[in-house]
């Protein structure tokens, strides 16, 4: 299969839905020319039409606002903020409108509309531009949430949240954009809720989000020799395949989830606390998570790296959770 | 601008009927707090009638508006039946939204009304949604929104108003300047003598309306609309108007008695417009009076339609929260 | 010791810390007449001046950052956000602001301050009105969270809250404002991070926050005389005093978090996460997690019923639990 | 006003600071890219001199500012040394925020300098906050806020324009318009054509002045300053300019080349400056080109600093985060 990069991949979900279906249409800061924050867009205004790639002032509450109303009267708007960082500008468009308003209109209204940000650090950008913000996303009833991690994943996986009826928020990772993998040429979908193992083992089970499906990756490699390391890539955490994830450890007996985002209240601790409740019985050690420091992202390069979880500390927690127990 | 005598009564029975809906509303809540039942939050829309009524009955019923808070006016006005209104209010399951929204939250799309909102300012940006929508897809629907003095201070409006101009959305904001939010004078809120006179800074006009007049507002919103629908964009009509009751009925009210009784004399916008219906001959008194009794009747009917509906089962509650249950 | 309510407790805290450090200011809608959303600060304009309580215009962005940039020039503002569902619009400047500048600014500002808001369901409020965000904050490194579920506890964390040099977010409860219950007259402070053992018990550990304490220790009290409950207020879920949870479950093997908020993600997810992770050997079964519908909260009593946890329900879950292993 | 020459001098020396500054770090940037190392997001300042240099010359140090992601020309020209604001870019211990900011964040409250902000338009409304804090303590410090073009479409704009002329609150707000919004030009970001006219929708003044022209700006924000010194509240200046480079460093200029030619020419606020100084005889070639050779020599002083600098240690992360550590 030919290799793709992750930005190309979603440039190509974007353009195929768009040429499917007329009443897609894109709408953020800087797409047309820069093609937003990560490129993806490029291309997309000279094939399609300013008309449908809708470059907006900097008020994401506005913007946010217009796709929420327009997805309402029948448009499927495709989102960017550049950042996810800048989702809290505006996130009662997100929360308490897009979210509630087909609970509250008693299933009256449907609100096809996806948001796409980008997370994650790793760049030297500091605080204001590196969080990883889905955990607040997942407590938000109404809200699909997809985090995919390649670039064949990033393509079926945008192209089904388009073609989703409810709010979708869609998060890239901006250490992604540039990773390239086999993804195919011709039209695909990857259903919301199903997640992918992603590498086959028996003796502990690593959910992974997002880049750090890529380190678990690594890691599980690393130990081969010794450890036989399951890698599971939820994909979406909203809806979750919590199916997958409890039949691997039933498996296993053990479960490590790896995350960017913080460890306190991230999503991880959802995941332990459902497998927790369901695999009980199975489980030879507690579930851990393995997150980002409790602390926002410092700028300095040896310290951005010392909060986010790498490598040797996956290798370092899974060892010690297999000796364990 | 000359308006069909239909159209002239029709406006009086749509007033009549905001005033019975809602003096009929708080009885029902008072009558549930006294047996230690809640009904929420109820806004009580007497004393602005005008602006709802002579806002929403040029309008198409292909036309969208955007409501708020205090919104039953805006609901009746679009042509919605009371009975829905207050089935919803009762938390029926025959209410409009189906008894998950209630007062704030009362949907209709059909008939264009695309929502309530308990955020203040929340439906702002929204409302660029179904303008943007009707731009996109060349249809001349327009939308109007409403809101209020307090939402005017609200960063939403800023970066609306700057979006709707710039694109030359067909919306039209209306402020529903009822001199306070909450127990806050507008003159502690806002720095300016007019929010209308902010339009200029948007580049679309802006107009202060006697709210009480509900010939004035039509008037207004009439060229407004008709401007929309050309292609000529937003506008920006405030309407000074006076709310008759407290904020809400949990809320005590300290406004000046005096006040209150001044702008019930001078400028309460139902006597004023039955009084130029006499002075046109268009209605005698004998008419108004059997008018307003249809009216009683038809509230009345609601509330017994609403009394004898069931209440939703909590076995339904998960129900209409994503667009495939 | 007299008894007084959750409400005044507030207000005499706040009273308390206004006459004892002219630094402190209030700011927030509605404060001088209204006395805020709660009327918790009744009475305080009077005694202190407008000038040290500042009711603002509709702005939350704005006075929220007002308050940020007055507690980095030397002042001790206490903020009030009507109500918690209302954090969307001024989720900026909480988050990517208030508590992230002292980490950015390596240590050179301060920031001291309070924002109090109210949340919870149980009023036929509807979706807008009834979130508990707690999860989100406590995602959020740089701040501290408090939630206090009797008006002693209220009284003296919020006096240490507003001592204290960091942001700290206080989450009030609708329900608890009426609540009774002895708190001493004169001065005392409760540090942060100190949970409260409410109800000592030997079978199950019942973790519980802010009303949900009081349904827990009713459910506790129902269930008496089989089974032994013992209910922790951890009070502060930021700074959080795993210890005292810790020290419970080894001592019952049980763990049971009673939560408001949306089971999905919410802070019951973290605690089970550290409990299970802390105390793997002393469980006899799989912690668990009664938290709210995760659906947003329908207006309709008998459906808002069916989302929040219920006495029956917790009684329930005990018992299943406890027979369980 | 006559200002005297030694004042004059100082302008100019800051203003080549400045240039030679940005022009360094730029170089710094290229170098590490080369050697695969990141070094965030770097925004040049470079063209838009004359308006921080203008602006700040006259605040007093303990009058405050509140500076952007392109805020090294606010650092320099309020005072801070060029040595840590170079260290903070290399990420060094010694770096005005300790590594922790980057060059979004750097803070020197002893010199007013309240931070820069990654969020476009998150300093606007924390810039009320110590111009509160002066009013509110009685001393006459006034508050200078910087912020783009694209940021004035920020409701925080709005929120904060309002409150601030509301309450008279002693705040310069400063609209750095550079015509452009990193790929987004001012015309398809605001709907008018001037920024500063938006001042009377909030009842304060509001001037348009001549961004390259440090004298112009000096003299409105000497006008300004001495107003909000007064009591007599805020205003709104808006300084026309251009940046001279991309928007950041890593992404490409596609501006026309002519149009940046052509403010070069025009519009340079430093030749501009130069060429006033030699016909005032202030200042002859020799004496400016020898300055600029200081200059260029504290710089690279700086850099030599900031290379020799530690990194700070992984083990001291999580220092800076909560005050009593
Ligand atoms: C964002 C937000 N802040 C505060 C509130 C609480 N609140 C509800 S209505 C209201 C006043 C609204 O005033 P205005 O916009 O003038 O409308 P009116 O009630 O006068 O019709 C306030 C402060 C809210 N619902 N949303
Ligand atoms: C809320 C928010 N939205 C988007 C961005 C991404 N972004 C960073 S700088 C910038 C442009 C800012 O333009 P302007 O305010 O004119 O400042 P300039 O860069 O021209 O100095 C954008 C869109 C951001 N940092 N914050
Ligand atoms: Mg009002
Ligand atoms: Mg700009």
């Amino acid at each position: 299969m030919r290799e793709v990069s992750y930005v190309k991949a979603l440039n190509e979900a974007l353009s195929e839905e768009m040429a499917r279906d007329e009443s897609v249409f894109l709408i953020g800061e800087d797409l047309v020319e820069l093609g937003g924050g990560s490129g993806a867009t490029k291309g997309l205004a000279e094939r399609f039409g300013t008309h449908r790639v809708r470059q907006t002032p900097l008020s994401e509450a506005a913007f946010v606002g217009l796709a929420v109303g327009a997805a309402m009267t029948g448009l499927r708007p495709v989102v960017e903020i550049m950042y996810v960082d800048f989702v809290t500008v505006c996130m009662d468009q997100i929360v308490n409108q897009a979210a509630k308003l087909r609970y509250m209109s008693g299933g009256q209204l449907t609100i096809p509309l996806v948001i796409r940000s980008q997370g994650g650090g790793g760049t030297s950008e500091a605080a204001q531009h590196s969080q990883s913000l889905e955990a607040w996303f997942a407590h938000t009833p109404g809200l699909k949430v997809v985090m995919p991690a390649t670039a064949a994943d990033a393509k079926g996986l945008l192209k089904s949240a388009i073609r989703d009826d409810n709010p979708v928020i869609f998060l890239e990772h901006k250490l992604l954009y540039a990773t390239k993998g086999p993804a195919p040429r011709e039209e695909y979908l990857i259903p919301l809720g199903q997640a992918d193992v992603k590498r086959p083992g028996q003796d502990i089970t690593l959910v992974a989000t997002s880049f750090m499906v890529h380190k678990s990756l690594a890691a599980a490699e690393a130990v081969a020799d010794k450890i036989s390391v399951e890698v599971i890539d939820p994909r979406t955490l909203i809806p979750l395949d919590i199916d997958c994830i409890n039949t691997s450890v039933q498996k296993t007996g053990r479960l490590l989830v790896v995350q960017e985002a913080c460890t306190h209240g991230g999503f991880g601790s959802e995941i332990v606390r459902r497998v927790t409740e369901q695999c009980f019985g199975a489980l030879k050690t507690a579930p851990r998570v393995l997150g980002g420091a409790n602390l926002p992202m410092p700028f300095s390069h040896p310290l951005e790296t010392a909060c986010i979880p790498q490598e040797e500390k996956i290798i370092d927690q899974i060892e010690r959770m297999v000796t364990d127990a | 601008m000359r308006i069909p005598e239909d159209t002239l009564r029709e406006m009086l029975r749509l007033m009549y009927t905001i005033r019975a809906f809602e003096c009929r509303a708080r009885q029902l809540f008072e009558e549930r707090r006294l047996r230690g039942s809640f009904m929420g939050a109820l806004h009580s829309y007497e004393g602005e009638e005008a602006v709802a009524v002579g806002a929403c009955i040029g309008l198409r019923p292909d036309d969208y508006i955007l409501s708020t808070h205090r919104g039953h006016g805006h609901c009746i006005a679009k042509g919605v039946d009371v009975k829905f209104m207050m089935a919803e209010l009762l938390g029926k399951e025959t209410g409009i939204s189906k008894g998950r929204g209630g007062s704030m939250h009362m949907f209709d799309p059909a008939l264009g009304l695309l929502g309530g909102n308990g955020i203040v300012g929340g439906g702002i940006p929204l409302a660029l949604g179904p303008a943007f929508s009707a731009q996109y897809r060349h249809t001349d629907q327009v939308t109007v929104c409403f809101f209020g003095d307090g939402a005017a201070c609200q960063g939403n409006f800023h970066e609306s108003l700057n979006l709707a101009s710039l694109w030359k959305l067909p919306v039209i904001y209306i402020c529903e300047n009822n001199q306070y939010a909450v127990t806050t004078p507008v003159n502690e809120s806002i720095a300016v003598a007019n929010v209308a006179d902010r339009a200029a800074g948007y580049g679309c006009p802006g107009e202060v309306v006697d709210g009480s007049d509900v010939l004035a507002v039509y008037r207004a919103v009439t060229e407004a609309v008709q401007r929309a629908r050309g292609g000529a964009g937003p506008m920006l009509l405030e309407c000074k108007t006076y709310r008759y009751q407290a904020h809400c009925m949990v809320i005590p009210d300290r406004r000046d008695p005096q006040e209150l009784a001044r702008w019930q004399k001078e400028h309460d916008p139902i006597r004023h417009f039955e009084r130029y219906l006499l002075d046109q001959q268009i209605m005698d008194e004998a008419q108004q009076s059997k008018l307003n009794e249809q009216v009683h009747k038809t509230v009345e009917a609601a509330v017994t339609f609403a009394e004898a509906s069931p209440l939703p089962h909590p076995s339904t509650v998960a129900e209409h929260l994503w667009a495939e249950d």
